[in-house]
This record gives structure tokens, sequence and C-alpha cells, in this order.
């Protein structure tokens, strides 16, 4: 095995923050020194060592083996080499990530990538609410990089996302791109209720038109040299868009002056 | 308990003792927490201090550390906060900030740098007790605020409606009184209330909209109302026009305004401005300077620019809206506050190769070294506005410093260097000045007799630095600081926390005046004027303040 | 040397640095895509007076577009950069912006970038969206026929200008003949475009001018109808000269067109009526790449002065 | 029978309004408030001449010293404590942040809802707000978003449109977007003019506010169920304001954190031509001011969680109720209502008003004086610039929250 390993020795009985324990950060540590590292553990700071078994040898990739959902900040800031994880997460997994690959063997938490601005990061599984969103506080959500959500996303995913992929294989929830000022966001399934509203740019691919906040504006379908484009330079939208060569252009916030849209091919 | 502080070279410009100069040692002996003359009486401890340089703790007369404004400012920039946190060890607050630090890191971070007393400059009156609360928090130092005031609806009525002096008198009394404040600060002199009534600059002779009341009649009755208190710092005035190119000739308009009477003129780095050369933006340093040398009366601070990102947070609300556009990160909070003042927060990045904050950063530094009188000029880099206080060791070396500086001014941009007389000026601080400008000099603006100094009687606040031909390392490290007599840090490192004291002033006032408070708070403010008031026991846990009595001039 | 009975003169043919860059262009159908190329690269012979040299790389099928559909690849060479970042927006805006179905893409990743739609977007009027895909930003207009859709720029490259060869042949029907193998087997060169009309160019020049104010002016010393009046380098039998110019994103490409287009000239041989090929240049003491016959023909490749 | 004192100008706590004006008799142990008085601050402010409960270790009586006893021992164990709750005065609130640094553990206020989402504006964008007296005095128009907050602020309408305002004129007007004045509003504002638009959906009717206020007609006959003509209107009222100001309850809305966006963006245009501010409600039980605390002392606002030295905030994850699933004990304070608090699997320390009334026996129960009736105390004022001192309205048998947590810290 490469990388190092993070074994947990016991479920957490309260939630662990890994935030900042990224690959380039383990990788120059010995194994001892990775060991006597603190992490926040519900009120108190533990040693690793105290939470997980840390084998392999320090490298550019760290493993999680088996996952938790209280096990916050996965590759949270990660900007370079590999994280991955055999299980589930907890919240903010790739927060303000800028480079790097996180793949997630299981669901994830709330706020998967939020304030992301590069990199990878690769769901297998459900994302809680706010992926790829703005923090509280952040202004902006995802604004650059790639995150893909194999299962389904909860409420207000890419929320103020700036930039960026996002794409969500199952169904999202309600308030889906809220306040979104730039980028892509991609849904395979359903979508909740009042997605867009108040997006400002931002393209937003549907199956199927949703039920959307009423700035928005029908403007029929069109055949759209872009959707080829799209489906042939961004591999993530490819099983999508290859078959459209038609979308139904729906324009919007324009209650807020917005020129976003929601573009369902037919 | 007797402290004595062995072997030191005292460098004490109050008493006229430069030990530095002269390369003479001698000891200091403390007394529950005073200085005291020299005994050969045993000492309960005893520090060697190895010939390194003595002062009396720092005193900054000028820095933000307080108050309403200042917890938006932190609530708007978590950034600041999530950047620095402070380090873990005995003495963390599990705080940080570097723009904004915690109360706690505020204190600890200024014990550092040998500061011991620090005066918050703008407490808003509504808000002035959670101000005391926030700087009964924070630990090492002594403290005091100046009351906002002249903006205040309550004023500006009684401007308008022609009351006589002795009734402005009272009324700035009991404010002080009311609020625990030390002195009066005046924010663009009825600029803010304009703003309220949407005007959106005032000049020094422009009528308020609704008042009719200019700067000139708001800044001279309350010097005047000052002076007739007695209060030892004379108005501390954030003039008209902040920031705005060609607000020199507001500078030298207000200096002749106040015709020979005290007056002190904060961060005049920010009101130094020309609108010479093709970005009709240039500096008046010089013009200024000569001005300030010209009238004694007359003292400033600089509150210089540092380079880097911090956060601006006035009461001037007005001028806060004008540089909205400016902010970065880009957002902004500002607020009409209790017909009393405002504020205004706008985070704000200082940049090297930008030609005006270039410009603004030669500016202050021109200040600095042309305005000859080192007991009239304070450092301050009005934190955190030009930049947090914690460059000052960084400061401290560009003025002790030429070809630093000068290395320095190489670095920016270009156009900036060209219109800069910087790289001519030979002027080197001397370590005596320095003591001047950041001890000696704010205690007697102050009127704080025991501070400042290191004579028997001194409250004994002192500040230990190893001299090093670097000024900047020899600032950033003090050996030792101690608080009334206790070390509180060494080596650089806090080791022990002190609870500090809050100075206030209490001038003689016609209480007569308390029935009309009274009336207005019940009417117009919608407060009861007993609940606006701070009692003694609010302060400092319940310890209380520290009094300055006031002996009012007027009859 | 002789090849096929074909003189391949011991000179030179002088280039000149230019900077070029690569647009790719498509359209619903290949015949839109070509009238789009064309119409971009017209009117683009010689910098002297065009602004720009451009003409079509080679045409595309769909599978090598970006939008996988037809399409053409143009280059278009400027003496400068400044020059190249006027002359493209505008000739973007003019010809492939206005042309029905067509998008245009960058075709080239590296060096200093070219405006395209960074430029032109404004056309929509603050409709315009943009798109970014990994570094890549593309930009969507809003046009009366639907969308036109074009990358935010394209690279560039220091390619060379003015390459070229000399066929000297018996009489003009020769000289066309020969001059017209050539160009089809040149256009076949990755790299490079033959700026000239059809590839040709008759009225090659020389430096300089009696007339003040003229850079250039006919090649009177490989005019026929001057010789003996002139210091003329056509001996007798030659009654006809044209010139193929080469532009192209190397020096490499350059000297590859120029030996793919001598070899078909000498394929035809004195039998076909040439009589020899020679090469313009200024003595080698103006343009920094020489592109020697000889050793172009003997190694398939040249070297730079 | 003790004699009947009364006290005038009372200060109260408990809604953030910040009145104080009241008027209390105190009997004895006996506490009542008089007009002018709203009738939750009646409610709270009653007491009756009952004995202090005792305070209980695992539902036994216990003394004071020993509940702290066993209340250290708890937390001593702790893991992932949750200090929540927090309706507590200054003091209080200073000692509970201490109590987080000691032992770790999160902090949030259980009324911090609201905040929070104002916080999706203030935080992100910042904006430009008012206070009560500028409101009172300067205010024109006046734009209410939402329910009529009367139901929770008994005399904001009294307190906002006083008879004779420094400046605001006669004609002072208020629009209310959302839900119908109520009766008790209504009567507050009989000098006023007063509109109703009803809308189905608050944050659309703003959104096309702000654009027609801004001077773009947005595609659309209506919005939110409000007539786009209506709305023009509306935006041509508060474009010819002199003082417009925008107030709403957060924690009332379901959107409440798109409400404050789009308020803070109506009155940034406003302020391009004129004056406007927000005026956000909220402010119970000293939200306010603990906010002020934990900004100065941390650094951060509620939902920040200490541990190891460092502290951390999320206004998600440190948020009550998702803090409560991972945390294995509650700390709860609540000392100006008898809040019980909510629903916990782990041990819980409640150091509560004495008549609260819980689901579950604590394991811990401390009961606390109230501040302002039982000690003295200083409370914020929703706007977050004004705090005011409150007075002890008879001798306290119960310790105050600080004193019951120093000696839980002490052991």
């Amino acid at each position: 095995m490469t990388g190092v390993s993070l074994k947990p020795r016991a479920p957490f009985e309260a939630r662990v923050d890994l935030s900042g324990l990224t690959p380039e950060v383990t990788g120059p540590l010995s194994l001892r020194e990775l060991e006597h590292r603190e992490v926040p553990c519900g009120g108190r700071s533990l040693k690793l060592a105290e939470l997980f078994f840390v084998e392999g040898a320090p490298d550019g990739v760290l493993l999680v083996e088996i996952g938790d959902a209280r096990l916050d900040g996965v590759g949270a800031g990660m900007t370079r080499g590999e994280l991955i994880v055999d299980g589930t997460v907890g919240a903010f997994a790739g927060r303000g990530m800028s480079g790097g690959v996180l793949r997630i063997g299981g669901d994830a938490g709330d706020f998967l990538g939020s304030e992301m601005s590069g990199g990878r990061i690769e769901l297998a599984g459900n994302a809680g609410a706010h992926a790829g969103a703005a923090g509280s506080g952040a202004r902006r959500g995802l604004s650059g990089g790639v995150l893909q959500i194999g299962g389904h996303a909860g409420p207000r995913a890419a929320e103020r996302q700036r930039g960026g992929l996002i794409t969500i294989a199952g169904d999202a929830g309600e308030g889906l791109a809220t306040g979104m000022i730039a980028g892509t966001v991609s849904v395979g399934g359903t979508i909740g209720p009042l997605a867009g509203r108040g997006m400002k740019r931002g393209t937003i691919f549907v199956n199927a038109v949703p039920e959307l906040p009423a700035g928005f504006i029908d403007t029929g379908a069109h055949e759209l040299v872009a959707l080829r484009l799209i489906a042939r330079r961004v591999p993530e939208l490819s099983a999508m868009l290859s078959g459209w060569t038609h979308a139904r252009r729906i324009v919007g916030d324009t209650l807020m002056g917005g020129q976003g849209e929601v573009l369902a091919g037919v | 308990m007797r402290l004595r502080l062995k072997g030191g070279r005292v460098l004490d410009p109050a008493n006229g003792e430069n030990g530095v100069a002269s390369g003479t040692v001698r000891d200091i002996e403390i007394e529950d927490g005073r200085i005291v003359a020299a005994t050969d009486r045993k000492a309960d401890a005893e520090y060697d201090l190895g010939g390194a340089v003595v002062m009396a703790g720092g005193i900054d007369l000028h820095s933000h550390i307080a108050g309403g404004k200042m917890n938006l400012a932190r609530l708007l920039m978590q950034e600041d906060r999530r950047a620095f946190p402070e380090m873990p060890g005995n003495f963390c607050g599990c705080g940080g900030g570097r723009a904004v630090p915690t109360a706690h890191a505020t204190g600890c971070r200024y014990a550092e740098l040998g500061y011991t007393t620090v005066f918050e400059p703008a407490m808003v009156g509504a808000n002035a007790r959670g101000a005391h609360l926030e700087m009964a928090d924070i630990p090492n130092l002594d403290t005091g605020a100046y009351l906002v005031l002249g903006n205040d609806d309550y004023f500006q009525r009684l401007l308008a409606a022609g009351a006589g002096q002795e009734q402005v008198n009272a009324y700035v009394g009991w404010m002080i009184e009311a609020t625990q404040a030390f002195a009066i600060k005046i924010v663009n002199p009825g600029g803010i209330n304009a703003f309220k009534f949407n005007a959106r600059k005032m000049d020094l002779d422009e009528a308020n909209p609704h008042y009719a009341v200019t700067p000139r009649k708001v800044l001279t009755t309350l010097i005047r109302a000052v002076t007739e208190l007695g209060l030892p710092h004379p108005i501390h005035l954030h003039g008209c026009n902040l920031g705005v190119p060609g607000n020199d000739e507001t500078t030298l308009a207000t200096i002749l305004a106040t015709e020979g009477r005290r007056l002190h003129l904060t961060h005049l780095q920010f009101h130094s401005y020309g609108t010479e050369g093709d970005k009709r933006f240039s500096s008046s340093a010089a013009r200024i300077a000569e001005m300030v040398n010209a009238n004694p009366n007359i003292s400033v601070d600089v509150g210089q620019v540092m380079f880097g990102q911090t956060i601006t947070a006035s009461a001037d609300y007005m001028s806060q809206y004008r540089n909205r556009g400016l902010a970065s990160p880009k957002k902004s909070i500002g607020m009409d506050i209790e017909l009393d003042a405002a504020c205004g927060v706008v985070p704000f990045e200082y940049k090297d190769k930008s030609f005006v904050n270039a410009l603004q950063w030669a500016i202050g530094l021109e200040l600095f070294l042309l305005v000859e009188d080192p007991w009239r000029i304070f450092l301050t880099t009005d934190h955190p506005n030009g930049g947090p206080f914690t460059t000052y060791p960084h400061l401290i070396r560009l003025l002790m410093d030429r070809d630093f500086r000068n290395a320095q001014l190489a670095t920016l941009n270009k156009a900036a260097q060209a219109h800069t007389l910087l790289a001519q000026i030979k002027r080197e601080y001397s370590l005596e000045e320095v003591a001047i400008l950041t001890r000696a000099a704010p205690a007697r603006i102050l009127g704080l007799k025991d501070k400042g100094h290191l004579g028997p009687g001194a409250v004994a606040d002192i500040a230990v630095h190893t001299e090093d031909a670097d000024r900047e390392a020899m600032f950033s490290t003090t050996r030792m600081v101690f608080k009334n007599g206790r070390l509180i840090v060494k080596d650089g490192v806090v080791v022990e926390l002190a609870q500090g004291t809050t100075h206030v002033a209490r001038p003689e006032f016609d209480r007569s005046v308390d029935k009309d408070m009274q009336r207005w708070f019940d009417e117009a403010v919608g407060l009861k004027s007993k609940h606006f008031r701070i009692a003694d026991g609010e302060l400092r846990h319940g310890a209380g303040p520290t009094i300055l009595k006031c002996e009012g001039v007027a009859s | 040397m002789i090849l096929n009975g074909v003189e391949i003169r011991d000179t030179f043919a002088e280039a000149f640095p230019m900077v070029g860059t690569r647009l790719i262009v498509t359209a619903d159908t290949p015949e839109w895509a070509l009238i789009a190329g064309r119409t971009t690269t017209g009117f683009a012979t010689s910098v002297i007076g065009c602004g720009c040299e451009a003409g079509i790389e080679r045409t595309l099928t769909p599978e090598e577009t970006p939008d996988g559909r037809p399409g053409v690849s143009l280059l278009i060479f400027a003496m400068d950069f400044g020059s190249l970042k006027k002359v493209v927006p505008l000739r973007l805006g003019q010809c492939v912006l206005t042309c029905p179905t067509t998008a245009c893409y960058a075709g080239i990743e590296g060096g200093k970038r070219v405006p395209l739609a960074k430029t032109i977007r404004y056309f929509a009027d603050g409709h315009q969206i943009s798109k970014k895909i990994g570094d890549k930003r593309f930009w969507r207009l809003p046009v009366m026929e639907g969308e036109f859709v074009c990358d935010e720029d394209t690279g560039s490259v220091e390619g060379v200008g003015g390459g070229n060869f000399l066929i000297l042949a018996r009489s003009r029907g020769e000289a066309l003949k020969a001059a017209e193998a050539a160009v089809a087997a040149m256009v076949q060169v990755p790299g490079i475009i033959l700026p000239f009309p059809g590839g040709v160019v008759r009225s090659g020049s020389k430096v300089g001018s009696k007339y003040k104010g003229l850079f250039a002016s006919s090649n009177d010393a490989y005019c026929p109808t001057l010789r003996g009046t002139v210091p003329s380098q056509l001996p007798d039998e030659v009654g006809s000269v044209l010139e193929i110019v080469i532009d192209g994103v190397s020096f490499e490409a350059v000297a590859e067109a120029t030996r793919v287009g001598i070899t078909a000239v000498c394929a035809i041989g004195a039998e076909g009526g040439v009589v020899a090929i020679d090469a313009g240049n200024y003595g080698g003491n103006l343009g920094p790449f020489h592109f020697k016959l000889r050793e172009i023909m003997q190694n398939g490749a040249g070297e730079t002065a | 029978m003790a004699e009947v004192q009364t006290i005038h100008d009372v200060a109260c706590g408990f809604c953030g309004l910040g009145c104080d004006d009241l008027t209390v008799e105190v009997e004895g142990r006996q506490v009542r408030a008089t007009a002018p008085v709203c009738p939750e601050a009646a409610r709270l402010l009653r007491r009756l001449d009952t004995a202090d409960p005792m305070a209980r270790v695992a539902g036994e009586v216990n003394s004071q010293a020993d509940a702290a006893k066993a209340a250290h021992h708890i937390l001593a164990a702790a893991r992932a404590p949750l200090i929540g709750g927090l309706g507590v005065d200054m003091a209080g609130a200073g000692a509970a942040v201490d109590l987080a640094i000691r032992f770790g553990g999160v902090l949030d206020h259980y009324a911090s809802e609201g905040l929070f989402r104002n916080y999706a504006a203030a935080q992100r964008t910042g904006w430009l707000s008012t206070t009560l007296a500028e409101v009172r005095n300067r205010c024109d128009v006046l734009l209410v978003v939402g329910d009529d907050p009367s139901a929770t602020w008994g005399r904001l309408f009294e307190r906002l449109f006083p008879a004779t305002p420094l400046f605001a004129g006669a004609n002072r007007r208020v629009i209310f977007l959302g839900g119908a004045p109520g009766e008790k509003a209504s009567a507050q504002l009989a000098g006023a003019n007063v509109v109703h638009h009803a809308t189905t959906d608050a944050v659309a009717a703003l959104e096309a506010l702000g654009s027609l206020t801004a001077g773009r007609r947005p595609p659309g006959g209506s919005f939110g169920g409000i007539d786009a003509d209506t709305l023009a209107g509306l935006a041509e009222e508060l474009r010819n304001a002199h003082y417009a100001v925008v107030t709403w309850n957060a924690a009332d809305l379901g959107d409440g954190d798109l409400v404050a966006e789009r308020a803070t963006a109506l009155v940034d245009t406003l302020n391009v031509t004129t004056r406007a501010g927000v005026f956000p409600l909220g402010g119970r039980d000293n939200i306010i001011g603990v906010n002020q605390l934990l900004l100065w002392r941390l650094g951060y606002p509620l939902r920040t969680a200490v541990r190891g030295q460092t502290s951390s905030h999320d206004g998600t994850l440190f948020a009550t109720e998702a803090a409560l699933a991972d945390a294995d004990v509650l700390v709860w304070i609540s000392a100006f209502r008898p809040e019980p608090p909510p629903d916990f699997g782990g041990k819980i320390i409640a150091l509560a008003h004495p008549e609260t009334v819980f689901d579950k026996e604590p394991d811990v129960f401390i009961p606390v004086g109230t501040p302002g009736v039982d000690h003295a105390g200083t409370v914020f004022r929703m706007d977050s610039i004004v705090s005011l001192p409150l007075g002890a309205l008879r001798v306290a048998t119960l310790p105050s929250v600080a004193e019951a947590v120093r000696r839980i810290a002490e052991g």
C-alpha cells in the first residue's frame, strides 16, 4: 500500500474534525508525528492515534478506511494529492479545496465541496444539504473544479455557486442553485421546488423542466451549438448531453435582473 | 511588594534621562505597583536587565479596540479571525484575529509589544456601555475612551437654537460623565448628521441641511467646551472630508479655525491629500507639516497606512459609504445610530502596487519626518484603519532607518515614488524620539501624570527591550514587560494576565442640564436617561474606573 | 543539383518571423464552413496591403472539431502581435459572426492570447453568456439565427512568413501547370498556408522602388519581358516564372512545404517544361530564416541562419 | 404583610425591544408589573410569594454546592458538551464562555435561528442598518415584511411611532407586506397611514420591489400575488421617502435568509439616491448581548465550538439542533423564562428558571435567579448598539447564572 491510512479504532463518540489534515500536510510528516497531531473531537482535542490506527508510508495519498458520519472536514483545504475514503463522511468534506482528488465511497454530510475552487470530488453516494454551496457567512459557493455526486443531493445544493461544475446523478432537493452567480450544475433526476431562485448567471442542465420560481421565462426550444460543444468538452456531461441537439431554455431569475438559464433537453 | 530592575539603560525623556546616549546603567525600584526612589532595602524580587533599554510602557492614544463597530468588523471579516487564531498555550483566550483581534488577543499582543495603555478613540454614547464591557475583557492594558460628539441631534439642536456656551458645556460634561469617557472626539463634524439628511459631503463652512449648523461651529464650540470644562485632552478631531483628494485645504483651514486653541488632529495622513498630477491625487504632507510646526497648539497622530489586508471601521458613515465601492473583500456595513452618530465598516487591502495606497504610505511617513516636534506627533496606524497595531515595529524601523525606508520605497508603485519627496528626507528618528512618540508625549497630551515616564510616583508600567540595530526586531520582542509592577511578558511572550483599569475624566458641570436630558431621552430617544448613564460599578467587572478630576477654567 | 532535368539553383529563400494563430471554424455543413473560411481569409495575401496573411490550412471532419460539426482550420499571420490582436477580432466579427451556423474555436493552445469572443462578445449587448470549462472559457452570443458560440481567445505562435520558391518554366502554361501541382501537394502539409491567389503569386517583388514611398516593386530580374534590359536571372529558354509563397507555424513546416512543393514540380520535370527552381532572398541580411533549396532537397530539411 | 413598593422606569430584558419605562409593584417576594407593559413582559415579570425550588441532582433535592459539584463531575467527563439556551445577562454570558473554554463545548442560544438567517445578508454582503431612535424619529416610510410583529414585540409600533417625531412629519406611511396588522398594531399606528398588501411569497414581492426601485421593470403582471402596478407604486413611495426602513422578523419567516438578503439589496438601492436602513427584528432573552460577547471574546458569533484552546464557528453544524445530535452533555441555561431544554438523550445540567417544567428530570437542576427581577445585570437591545442595565426588584435567594457557573467551574 502507498500513502497513509487512517483506520478508526472505534466509532467516534463525538464529531471529529479533520480539516487541514490533507495529503500535502500529512505527506512530509513521519507516522509518529502524524500520530501525535491533535484534531478536534467534540469539546476536546485528541491525538490522531487516540482515534485512528495510523499506518502506511506518508506521501501524496491519504486513505481513510471505514468512514464515519461524524468525521467532518475530510479533505477540507486540500490543494493536491489524493484522498480516498472507503465509507461515509460527515460535514464539510472538501470544503475550500483548491486541487487534488477526493474520492468518497459512501455518503457525505452537509456542505460537501462548499467554497471549493479547484480539484475534483467524486462522491459515490448521497450528499447532504448545501453541496457545493457557500458556507455560513461565505459569499460564494463552489467557484471552480468538479463536484460529482453519484446519488442524490439535499436542499440548497449549488447555492451561490460561482463557477465550476456540479453534477448530481440523482435528485436535487429544494432551492437548488439559489442565488447562483455562475457555473454549471446538472441534475439527472428530479428537482425540488424553487430551483434557481435569485440566480444571476450560470446554467442548470435538467432532463425535465422542474417547477421554477416566478421570475423564470421560457424562451422555447432551441437548437444550440453550445450543447454539442459541452457534450464533447466536458466528459462529466457527455452522457447527459450527447443525445441533445435541442434544449428548452428558461431564463431567470428575471425578478432580480438575472440572466441564468435552465436548459432542458428535448 | 518591592521589585528591583537592575542595570538597565533608562530611556525616560519625560525626566530628561537618556541612558542609551550616556551609556550609564541604573536600577529601578518598584513598590506596590509604583516606581519609587531607589532604596537599599531588600527586594522581593530582582531582575537583571543586563544593560537593556528600559522605557515606560507604551501608550497608544488612538487605536480602535472596543465598541460596536469592532464587533461588526469581526462579524463581517470572519476571514481575519480564521486566518490568525491565537496560539495555544497557558494564556490562550481561544480567540484571535489580526485586523480585529479579540479582546484577549488585543491585550496580549499589545503587551508583547511593550504597550500597557491604549485609548479607544471613537466610543459612541449609545454604545458606551457595550464598549466598556468589551474593554473590561481586554487584559494587560489600561484603557479609556473618547466620546464621539458633535453629530448628535441634541447638540446640533442646541447650536441651531443658539444655545450659550454654558449650556453646551453642561451637556458635554453630562455626556462625559454618563458615558464614562475620557475625552471628546469629533468625527466629521456635523457630516455624520448631515448624511442622515442625505447630504453626501460636508465642508468646514457648509451648513447642515436640517440645522444649518456648520462643521466650523461644531468644532469651535466643542473646543471651547473641553477647554472650559478642563478636560486634559484637547478635542480629538477626525476632520471633514476624510480621504478626499484636496482635503489638504480643509485641514489647513481647520488648523486656522482653532485660533490658537489646543486641537488634536487624528490620523492626519488621511487628511493631507492634494489634487496635483495626472491622477488628481498628491501629497500635501509638506504643507501640512509646515502648518503644524508653526502652530504649537496643534498635536497630531499619523494613522500610517501599512500594506496588507485590514478592515476600516469608523463613525464616519458619510465617508465610509463613499468608500464602500473600494471594499476588498466586497462587503461592508453601515449604520445610523440613535440620533447620536453612526458607523461604517469597510474591509480594505492596501496594496503596495497601487498608486493611491503607495502614496498614502509615503504621505504618512512624510508627516512623521517633517513634523519637527516629537512631543506633538504620535505613532499610530489608526488601528485597524491604516493597518493593524502589530505592524508598529516595522513602522518604527521605517522611521529610524533611512536605508530601510528607501529600500521599501523602491519596491512600491513607480508613479507613487515619483510623487513623494520621501527619498530625499534624511531624518532618522532616534530611540529617544521613539520613546517620546510612543510614551512620554501621549502621556503628556492625555494629562496622565503618572504614566509615560519612570520617575518616582509613576505607575510601574515598564517595557524592557534588548537593543538591536534592527529596530524592527528590537521592538517586535520585549525582554520584559511590567504592568503595575507585575511581570506580564517575558522574552516576548505573555506570562501572566493583569487586569487593567479604565481612565475616565470627570469634569464639573451645571447639573441642571439633567432635567433637559431626561426629557430629551424620554421623548426623542425613547430610552430613559438614567439607563443611558453608566454607573462606576459597571466598569471593569465592578472594579470601577480610574477617575481624573478636571478643574474647569470657566467660572 | 539537377532533379529530373530541373536545376535546383544554389540559393535560398529568405523568410521573416511572423506571429500567427489558428482558428477552427465550424458550421452545420462543410459548404458553410468553407464559405466562412474563405471569407475570413479573403483579401489577406500580403501584410503589405492587407494587414495580415491568411488562408485555409485544411478542412476538418466532424470528428476533428470541438462541436462535432464539419469545419475548417484557418491560419492568420501578422508582422507583430499587436497587429494580430487587431486583425483577428476584426475578421472574426465581420466574417465568422455574420456567417450562418458558424462557431469559432481556438486552434492553438499555447503562446500569447489572441482575443476572440473576449472582444466581440460586446456585440451581444449584455446578453452574452460565458462558460468556463477547466481553464478554458467560451461565450455564447445570441444572434437572430440562434447562438454564436466562440472561444474567449486563442493561442499564438511565432511563425515564419515569406518562405518561397520560384518556378522557372519555358512557358506560362507550363509554369502554371507546375505551380498547380506544387500547390496541390503543399496544401496537404500541416501548419502552412499559401496566402496568394490559388496559392500562387505571379507578381513576385523585390525590395524598394525608384518611386518614393514604395517599399516593393516588380522583381525585374525575373520578368521575362525585361530580359537583357536589366540584370536578369532568367536564361533564354525561360518564358515565364511563378512564385509560391509559404507562411507557416514553424521553420520546419515551411521547409517541409518547400520540399513537397519542389518535389511535385520536379516530378513534372524538364519534360513538362520546368527549367529551374529558384528562390527569393535579399542577400541574407534581412530575414533570419534561410531555406537553402539544395539542402532541403537533399536532406528534407533546412537550417536557420 | 410586606408593604407594596412601586418601582418606576423598570427596564425589561425579555423580547429585545428594550422598554425601560415599566412600572412594577413589589410586595415582599411578589412582583407584578402594571402599565405600561406588554402581556409577555407582565407574564415573565410576575412572581408569587412562593419558595424557590431547591437544586436537584438526579431528581433528589440537594444543596447548591453539591449540585455544582455534580455538574462539575459530569462536565469533567464530558466528551462533547453543548452549552445551550444561553438566556443570560452579560455576566452570565461571560461565565458561559469561561465554562466552554474550561470544559470545551458548543455555544448556542436557543433563539439564534433568526439571527443566522439575517447573517446570510449581514455577513455575506454587509448591510446598511439603523437603530430604534432613528426609526422613531426619521422613518417616513416603514416597510414591514412578514406577519405583524406586534405578537412578539407588543410595544414595537408604540416605540417606533411616538406622537411627535423629530423629523418624520405627520403623515408617516407603514406598508405591511405579508400579514395584516392586528388590532394592537392598528391602535399603535393610529396616527400613521397604514396599507396592507397580502402576499403569497414575500421573497418574490421583495425581489420585484427591489427591481422596480432600481428602475427595472421585471417581466410579469404580478409578483408574490401583488399586482405589478401596485408594487411599482410602492417602489415610487420608497424612492421618494426621506428615510425608508425595512423591517422583518427572520425567525418567523421560512425563507428568512432570502428576505434578509432582498431587504438588504432594496435598502442598498435606495441609499444611492436617498437614505434608508434595514431594521431586523430579534433579540429575545439577550441573544444579541450574548452574541456580542462571543464576538469580542472568541471572535465568532454564536454557534461556535470551543475545543482544545481553539474555537471554530459554523452557523449550521453548531446550531443547537445539529450539535445536540452529537453532544453527550447539555448545559441548558435559561434565566429569563421557564424554557425547558429540548429533547435530548444525554446528560442534562439545567441552570434554569425556577418555574421550568421539565419533560424529563435533568441530571442536575440548579435554579437560577432572573436578571432584572432577582439580580442586576446588563442586556443588549435587538439593534446590538444599545444595552440596558437591569436592576434587582427583590432580594435574590437564587444565584445568578454567573455565580452558579463559577461554582460549577470550581467544583
